[in-house]
């Protein structure tokens, strides 16, 4: 598999030699980070040229103490048997990025997801605003710089907790009298 | 002769009965919980010899299971197919998501507590409930219906505003015809 | 004078007179229009007896007009909707072009076909047709000239028939040596076989072609929603009967006299029944409400054609009953689509939708029509259906009950259509301001749609006067007294008295009516059709939510292989046929007068000499 | 005077006993669909809770006119055919309005509540309850075709369109019309199935494809006014069926034996199959069972 | 001005629906113009809220991720964990996770025999597969406390060890299953209309098919043997001896060949894992989940559910909180991408029996 493996990697570093491989994983796969701008071209090559034809899954990362967001891109060769994760950094303060849905369809679905979850452009979709969310009125919820259990605190009502620690079979007692089983017994405090 | 007032009570015995024994769930699995109802309507559990049954649209159906969580975008679809529900009708709130939030308690998308939306007359726990949970929830919903207390229509109409309000709370954009009757 | 005469000379005088007030005040001229057809109309009933006559010599030839109880019976047809339509008229045309011209043909077409049934000889008979072709001609292009071609189509079918039929009485007039029906009725019998043939066959072609029979009802969709709605209804109520007067003359007179009638009955009773399901099948498929009517009367005057056609008393009695029927609601029909017109200013149920709550008095008439048109009992429809298939299954016609059965079925979905589509569905936002029409509008539309409803409760009122119209015709009936009390009388003997039943019909409705309505009302309330069950989601502004496009085709999904053969092939291919015809034609019709005075001087030779060849 | 009240209290009772009849067929349907699918299933009286329970729901909800007469077409048109349809014969308890030409008497009135129905669905503005009704209308041109061709194949065949005579005729000649008249017997069963529209027929409503299609906005008392008028519909057809082919009924006992055997036929075949789409089940009726129509008038015209 | 097509919705509240999801069709007569998926109704926010617990506490939220078949969610978990972590499996284990991935497996054949069944109006078969199911759920119940969610394979191995006489009770449901099972097709796949209405219905061609990114059985019932089971073996299935089926046509009708041959092909499976299984450990301790972190990088592992692939990627930012983590169902595609464009042209009765066929499941989508 090894063999493979540096075989694909030639290929691809002999088109795209600013590439970065990372090839350290004792399992079929591989990482390829690439700049942003080479993303479709390479994403092309991989699909059309070297038979990468599935994508597995799309996801973004969101690097908040760097600023920047990573996007790796899984893709999957039924011939070969390997993934392979290309990657790709955006700005975290300019997130745009040309869309992509024209290499994979169902990159649409996710581009719509981006967008509307971490707040990225992509340039040429052509989608409702919203996907998921709803008259949604807060930052990207997906950013880390988003406080979710603040924002549900303070957005939703919460039912009070009790605030004594009474074990609750012994308060069923003693409010009706029912025995605790024999079961329960060895749970009670 | 009867005076009014026994004969209005004889026909509320009986009207509640035949409510009590006729419970028509609306077809909308508002969340995970509904995984558990198609057992409950099969063989073992065999929810339809205590007169529970499918309705397909909130025309025709008495009780709302709002099964599980409940996000802001679904709950806003249950209130308006709750309003287009008649009179009398019942809400069942099935899982621990719809008492306290459950494991989503947290979350940015989820309400928490469902009666402060909407008039709850039944809470099953459980994450999630078993069949013989929800069976067991259905009766004590009739239960309460023969016993007259399960009035949650009317505690919502008498209480609109403040439902209203915490509804719009969360919902801001409110597109939705007015509760009229 | 004669009062024959007198009617004539109002109606002619009323008409020119219409036309040009016009030029003075268009109160006066609809005023003048009003009395031009009710007057005549008044004078008709009260001082016309049965019998009476007016004959002129001129040049040896006879004419001669007489009323008899047959005409009689038309002409309630005639005069009712004619008089009922030209109130409708008068508020459906308010504000429109060239009311003059309208006007005059509107006369002229009533004039023309009350000379029609007081015509006793063919002479007569023929002028009385033409006028009524010319003028029913200028009406269907009165939309302007994107019509031209439906105009041209009419007029080239109207034209063969005419001459068809102007042959046929030179035949006569050489066999007999008169122009006289009742000479012809009395020859009949004793001619050749090819003459007892070609007569009726070359009578029948002119009248089929105004009953629009298949397959020559080419004509009919096209003019039906071209010409303006006040007018199609007596063209599609009145005007297409006077074919069905004609054929029942002479299915009834000549036909039936001779041993081959058996054959004519046989095929031009199919030919109604394919006409009826042709007719019905593209009446579901239109979108458009005048398209759907249209196809509609095709339909219905193939039953009514089957029901004469078959010529048993039963049969007759279904077929003129059915006739003034069709009369009564489909003319009240396209009023409604007029209404509707009028109000939207369109009649696609694609555009228009939820206008009952808008037009409540319009939808009441629509309803009513409807119901008479599916056959439903308690009203009118029902009663000639039952009557023909009753007469049908009696004079042994199995396949030919299934077929009308089934075009009858079919008719529930073109009459849901009708219903849904202009006045059901969501209210639109977009039609908010629609009002019911005026009163003038809606009074007609009413007081006929009421009419059905009792004829269909006392169907006897209606059957005396066709049992009479038949005994004028030679029909010797035994049953006289019966009719008073509406018992219909089954072919195998049986005694039925129907009234009772509708009747019942009545009562039970009423009684649930009435406690639903006290009983339910109480706590229901009303919710616009905006809040409806959507499936939970809340409908955008924009989206629309009436179901309207392709309203049929599942059912067209499953006629296409069955039907695909007959109709597809040969309808298609003659109505591409025919197309290419009056593409043709509309080359030599240039539209210059003389090249039209030639083609039918070139007509009327070949006509001739055909006639001369089959002479000999 | 005396036979006018006489009437009018039997044909009370006729109405009662077809509510009743009708409700619990219903109910034993369930039942019956229950105990197949593994599950004890409901009370026979199941049927009667729910009507109670619809009928004393505090709101009902309409949108407009229509909508509020459309369950009164229906059951004006249930009770006018259960007035023609004889119950039993002779029986001065369920007297009925019989008349020559009452068989095509019947097949118009019971269309009516059908199409009124479908213009209070049409007014709800539901597109669900649009689609539903053209396909319950189009699914008519089917089964009519073969149901009145076995009716036509009767009438000729005995020279009558009147029911009662049917019966008289099966009472002189001691057959039952159904072994006298198979092909037309089997024509009429195929077309009940459509009738019925229970599966593979039950198009109009299908749950998973139109919600419940025409009925999709009705609720509350105008709910149970359609089901109340649709058990009776239930049972005049089963009468009806009894009447013309297996030779009518002396008494209640029987009327009731052989109605519930017909209305097995339905009730079994629609557990074992799967709903047809529109021109399918469109199709299907015009083929065979309107072959066997056809059978029906050939036997009829030359084996009398 | 209103649009000329009739606006349907199916959902998010519809007996047709598989979920809650909405489906907004633009319809001319009942032919299908335009179809368009919303979701969002059941977007709880999972992978925002994984990011504020640790990796244990992560594990708990993952059976949540599809109700009908929460297992292989799970397993991706887990073994993405293990990946990035390098953590060792007890064999055993492994075993125990094949056999409980098979299981649910099972299960969700026997949902979706109701599921497909019930949107074609066949009640009986729905009844009797959901009511069999019971008995599936009882072994999970048996073996992990819980009928629906199990939380039972987490990272280092499995919850629990089987319990005592538990491999005799599931092979004698499985001999009982696989009785019932020619039930089912006596009803179902011999049914003359079922038959009608299945077969060219919901084509997904070959081509299109490996475009739109389609997996599991829906690609499969076009032709194309892939399953990740073969093609990217995980635990012991390269051990084991089963088949892939495939069908041709890509229908409704093949889909559902396939999936009635996976169900006997799952029976295998079982049998032989219960055969095989070793004894020994059942998990690999993990240290104390409060202070676990795991190292800095990120993983991404699959495994083949009903539906097609289901994968979970985590990456770490080195602490004891995920990063990120994602889930990829595979209704995510189907239920957007593929299902808008094959319900383009179809008609209305079919909508329903085409997204029980493509296996769309809404919560995989929004998560």
């Amino acid at each position: 598999m090894k063999e493979l493996k540096e075989q694909l990697i030639n290929r691809i570093k002999a088109h795209f030699p600013d590439i970065t491989v990372e090839n350290n994983f004792n399992y079929n796969r591989f990482d390829v980070s690439i700049n942003k701008e080479s993303i479709h071209s390479i994403l092309f090559y991989l699909k059309d040229v070297m038979g990468f034809k599935h994508l597995s899954d799309t996801n973004c990362v969101d690097w908040l103490e760097e600023g920047e967001f990573e996007i790796v891109f899984i893709v999957w060769s039924p011939a070969e048997k390997i993934k392979i994760f290309v990657r790709t950094r955006i700005d975290r303060n300019n997130p745009v990025l040309e869309t992509l849905d024209m290499i994979w369809p169902q990159l649409h679905t996710y581009e719509r997801e981006f967008r509307e979850m971490f707040g990225i452009q992509f340039t040429g979709l052509e989608a409702p605003d919203e996907f998921i969310l709803e008259d949604w009125q807060g930052p990207p919820p997906y950013r880390r710089d988003f406080d979710t259990a603040a924002f549900a605190a303070e957005t939703f009502f919460e039912r009070p907790g009790r605030e004594d620690a009474e074990d609750v079979r012994e308060a069923i007692t003693k409010l009706t009298g029912e025995e605790i089983p024999e079961f329960a017994k060895k749970y009670s405090r | 002769m009867i005076n009014d007032k026994n004969s209005q009570k004889i026909v509320d015995i009986i009207q509640n009965w035949a409510r009590q024994h006729s419970i028509w769930v609306l077809a909308y699995g508002t969340g995970c919980g509904a995984i558990e109802l198609p057992p409950t309507m099969t063989s073992r559990y065999d929810a339809e010899r205590l007169g529970v049954r499918g309705a397909a649209t909130p025309r025709q159906a008495d009780v709302l299971l709002i099964t599980g969580y409940l996000t802001t975008k679904t709950l806003k679809r249950v209130i308006r197919v709750y309003e287009q529900m008649q009179d009398p009708k019942y809400v069942v709130g099935f899982g621990s998501c719809t008492i306290n939030g459950g494991m989503y308690y947290d979350s940015y998308n989820t309400i928490k507590v469902l009666d402060k939306y909407l008039p709850v007359d039944v809470y099953i726990n459980g994450c999630m409930p078993r069949p013989e949970a929800v069976l067991s929830g259905f009766a004590k919903l009739q239960e309460r219906i023969a016993e007259g207390r399960a009035e949650g229509a009317k505690k919502y109409k008498e209480n609109l505003e403040w439902y209203r309000a915490n509804q719009k709370k969360i919902i801001p954009n409110w597109v939705m015809p007015d509760y009229n009757w | 004078m004669n009062p024959v005469l007198n009617i004539f000379i109002l109606f002619l005088g009323g008409a020119i007179l219409t036309y040009f007030a016009g030029r003075i005040n268009k109160v006066l001229q609809s005023l003048l229009f009003l009395a031009s057809v009710l007057v005549p109309a008044f004078l008709f009933y009260t001082q016309l007896s049965i019998g009476q006559s007016a004959t002129f010599s001129v040049d040896g030839i006879t004419l001669n007009w007489s009323l008899n109880y047959f005409g009689w019976l038309f002409s309630l047809i005639v005069l009712g909707l004619g008089a009922m339509a030209a109130i409708y008229a008068v508020s459906y045309m308010k504000g429109k072009q060239r009311l003059g011209t309208f006007y005059f043909n509107f006369i002229l077409s009533i004039m023309s076909m009350t000379g029609i049934l007081l015509s006793q000889d063919l002479i007569s008979f023929f002028i009385f047709w033409e006028i009524m072709t010319w003028s029913s001609y200028l009406m269907t292009i009165y939309n302007g000239n994107k019509v031209q071609s439906i105009g041209i189509k009419y007029f080239v079918f109207s034209a063969i028939g005419a001459y068809a039929m102007l042959m046929a009485i030179v035949m006569v007039h050489s066999i007999t040596g008169s122009f006289l029906i009742k000479d012809l009725i009395n020859a009949y019998p004793t001619m050749q076989l090819g003459m007892q043939i070609w007569i009726p066959v070359l009578l029948l072609t002119g009248f089929a072609v105004k009953a629009a029979m298949m397959p020559l009802h080419v004509w009919a969709p096209g003019a039906y929603s071209n010409s303006p709605m006040a007018y199609t209804s007596v063209f599609s109520g009145a005007l297409s009967k006077m074919g069905v007067y004609g054929m029942t003359i002479v299915f009834v007179t000549l036909i039936n006299k001779i041993p081959q009638g058996i054959w004519f009955r046989e095929v031009i009773a199919w030919m109604g029944g394919i006409t009826a399901v042709i007719g019905t099948l593209w009446a579901i498929k239109q979108d458009d409400a005048k398209k759907l009517l249209a196809y509609s009367s095709v339909a219905q005057l193939g039953y009514i054609i089957t029901g004469i056609a078959i010529g048993t008393e039963l049969a007759l009695l279904a077929g003129l009953f059915l006739a003034v029927m069709h009369a009564l609601f489909k003319g009240t029909l396209f009023m409604v689509v007029g209404a509707v017109e009028k109000q939207t200013g369109t009649t696609n149920f694609t555009e228009v939708s939820g206008l009952i709550r808008k037009m409540p008095w319009t939808f009441f008439a629509a309803l009513l029509s409807i119901i008479a048109l599916a056959g439903i009992p308690p009203l009118g429809g029902f009663v000639g259906k039952w009557m023909l298939y009753e007469s049908l299954i009696t004079s042994n016609h199995y396949l030919l009950v299934i077929v009308i059965f089934f075009s009858s079925t079919a008719a529930f979905l073109y009459c849901y259509k009708f219903l849904f589509g202009f006045f059901l569905g969501q209210e639109e936002k977009e039609w908010s301001h629609v009002k019911e029409a005026p009163a003038a509008m809606v009074v007609p539309m009413v007081i006929l749609s009421l009419l059905m409803f009792v004829l269909g409760t006392f169907p006897g009122i209606l059957l005396s006067p066709i049992n009479n119209g038949l005994q004028a015709l030679g029909y010797t009936d035994s049953y006289k007294n019966l009719w008073e009390t509406s018992v219909i009388l089954n072919g195998w003997g049986n005694h039925v008295v129907l009234q009772p039943i509708l009747y019942y019909i009545i009562a039970i409705f009423l009684f649930f009516v009435v406690f639903l309505t006290l009983k339910g009302y109480k706590n229901t309330r009303y919710v616009t059709t905006k809040d409806i069950s959507s499936s939970g989601e809340i409908p955008k502004e924009d989206e629309n939510l009436t179901f309207s496009e392709n309203f049929y085709q599942p059912f067209f999904r499953a006629v296409e292989p069955v039907m695909r053969r007959q109709i597809d092939k040969f309808y298609k291919n003659l109505g591409e046929g025919l197309e290419a015809l009056f593409e043709f034609m509309r080359r030599i019709y240039t539209g210059n007068g003389q090249t039209y005075a030639i083609y039918v001087i070139a007509f009327v030779v070949i006509m001739l000499l055909f006639g001369n060849y089959l002479l000999k | 005077m005396e036979s006018v009240l006489y009437n009018i209290l039997g044909a009370v009772a006729t109405f009662l006993l077809a509510f009743v009849v009708g409700m619990i067929y219903g109910g034993l349907n369930r039942k019956i669909t229950a105990r197949v699918q593994n599950r004890k299933g409901p009370p026979f009286y199941q049927n009667f809770i729910d009507a109670m329970k619809l009928a004393s729901k505090r709101s009902a909800i309409h949108h407009g006119i229509m909508q509020h007469f459309g369950p009164a077409f229906i059951m004006v048109s249930s009770v006018m055919s259960l007035m023609v349809v004889p119950v039993l014969t002779h029986n001065q308890w369920f007297p009925n309005l019989n008349f020559h030409g009452d068989l095509i008497f019947l097949l118009y009135i019971m269309v009516f509540g059908p199409l009124g129905m479908a213009l209070g669905a049409g007014q709800t503005g539901n597109p669900n309850s649009a689609i539903g009704v053209t396909r319950g209308l189009s699914l008519m041109t089917g089964f009519e075709i073969p149901w009145v061709m076995a009716l036509v194949a009767l009438m000729i065949q005995y020279h009558t369109t009147s029911i009662v005579d049917l019966m008289n005729v099966q009472i002189q000649s001691g057959t039952w019309l159904m072994f006298s008249s198979p092909f037309a017997f089997i024509a009429a069963v195929m077309a009940m199935l459509g009738m019925f529209r229970y599966s593979p027929f039950d198009i109009v409503g299908a749950p998973a494809e139109l919600a419940s299609g025409p009925i999709s906005e009705n609720g509350g008392k105008y709910l149970f006014v359609m089901m109340s008028a649709g058990s009776v519909f239930a049972f005049v057809k089963l009468t009806l069926y009894v009447d013309l082919f297996m030779g009518g009924a002396d008494n209640l006992v029987i009327l009731l034996v052989k109605t519930f055997v017909l209305y097995l036929i339905p009730v079994l075949y629609s557990l074992t199959t799967v709903r047809y789409r529109t021109e399918h089940a469109i199709r299907w009726f015009w083929g065979w069972p309107s072959f066997f129509g056809l059978l029906a008038i050939l036997q009829a015209v030359f084996f009398k | 001005m209103r649009e000329k097509e009739t606006t349907l919705y199916i959902g998010p509240q519809h007996p047709g629906i598989t979920g809650n999801m909405m489906v907004r069709l633009k319809v001319t007569g009942d032919t299908i113009v335009k179809a368009t998926t919303e979701v969002g109704y059941l977007h709880r926010a999972f992978e925002k809220l994984q990011e504020q617990r640790n990796w244990l506490q992560c594990f708990t939220l993952m059976c949540r991720f599809c109700v009908p078949e929460p297992d292989p969610a799970e397993e991706s978990y887990a073994r993405a964990v293990e990946l990035l972590e390098g953590r060792e499996v007890p064999e055993r284990a492994k075993y125990i996770r094949v056999l409980v991935l098979e299981l649910a497996r099972l299960g969700a054949y026997m949902l979706w025999y109701g599921g497909q069944n019930g949107s074609l109006g066949l009640y009986t078969v729905g009844q009797w597969s959901v009511g069999d199911r019971n008995y599936i759920l009882d072994l999970f119940e048996e073996l992990t406390g819980g009928r629906v969610y199990h939380m039972y394979i987490w990272p280092g191995g499995v919850r629990r060890d089987l319990p005592k006489g538990f491999e005799e009770k599931v092979l004698r449901t499985m001999d009982y299953l696989e009785n019932r099972l020619k039930d089912y097709d006596d009803l179902m796949f011999d049914n003359t209309i079922f038959q009608k209405r299945t077969q060219g219905i919901g084509i997904v061609s070959k081509e299109k098919a490996i475009e739109w990114g389609v997996v599991g059985p829906v690609l499969r019932g076009c032709g194309i043997k892939s399953d990740i089971r073969i093609d990217d073996p995980y635990e012991v299935y390269d051990r084991l001896d089963f088949e892939v089926p495939t069908q041709e046509g890509g229908d409704i009708w093949a889909r559902a060949l396939v999936r009635r041959q996976e169900v006997r092909q799952s029976i295998r499976i079982i049998r032989q894992v219960i055969e095989q299984m070793p004894s020994g450990e059942y998990y690999n301790r993990i240290p104390n989940p409060q202070k676990w972190a795991l190292p800095k990088g990120d993983a991404y592992a699959r495994t083949e559910s009903v539906r097609g692939e289901v994968g979970m990627y985590i990456a770490s930012d080195g602490g004891t909180k995920p990063r990120r983590t994602h889930f990829r169902g595979a209704a995510y595609v189907h239920g957007v991408t593929l299902l808008e464009k094959v319900l383009v042209g179809a008609n209305i009765s079919d909508v329903s029996p085409i997204m029980n066929s493509l296996g769309v499941c809404p919560p995989e989508i929004e998560r």
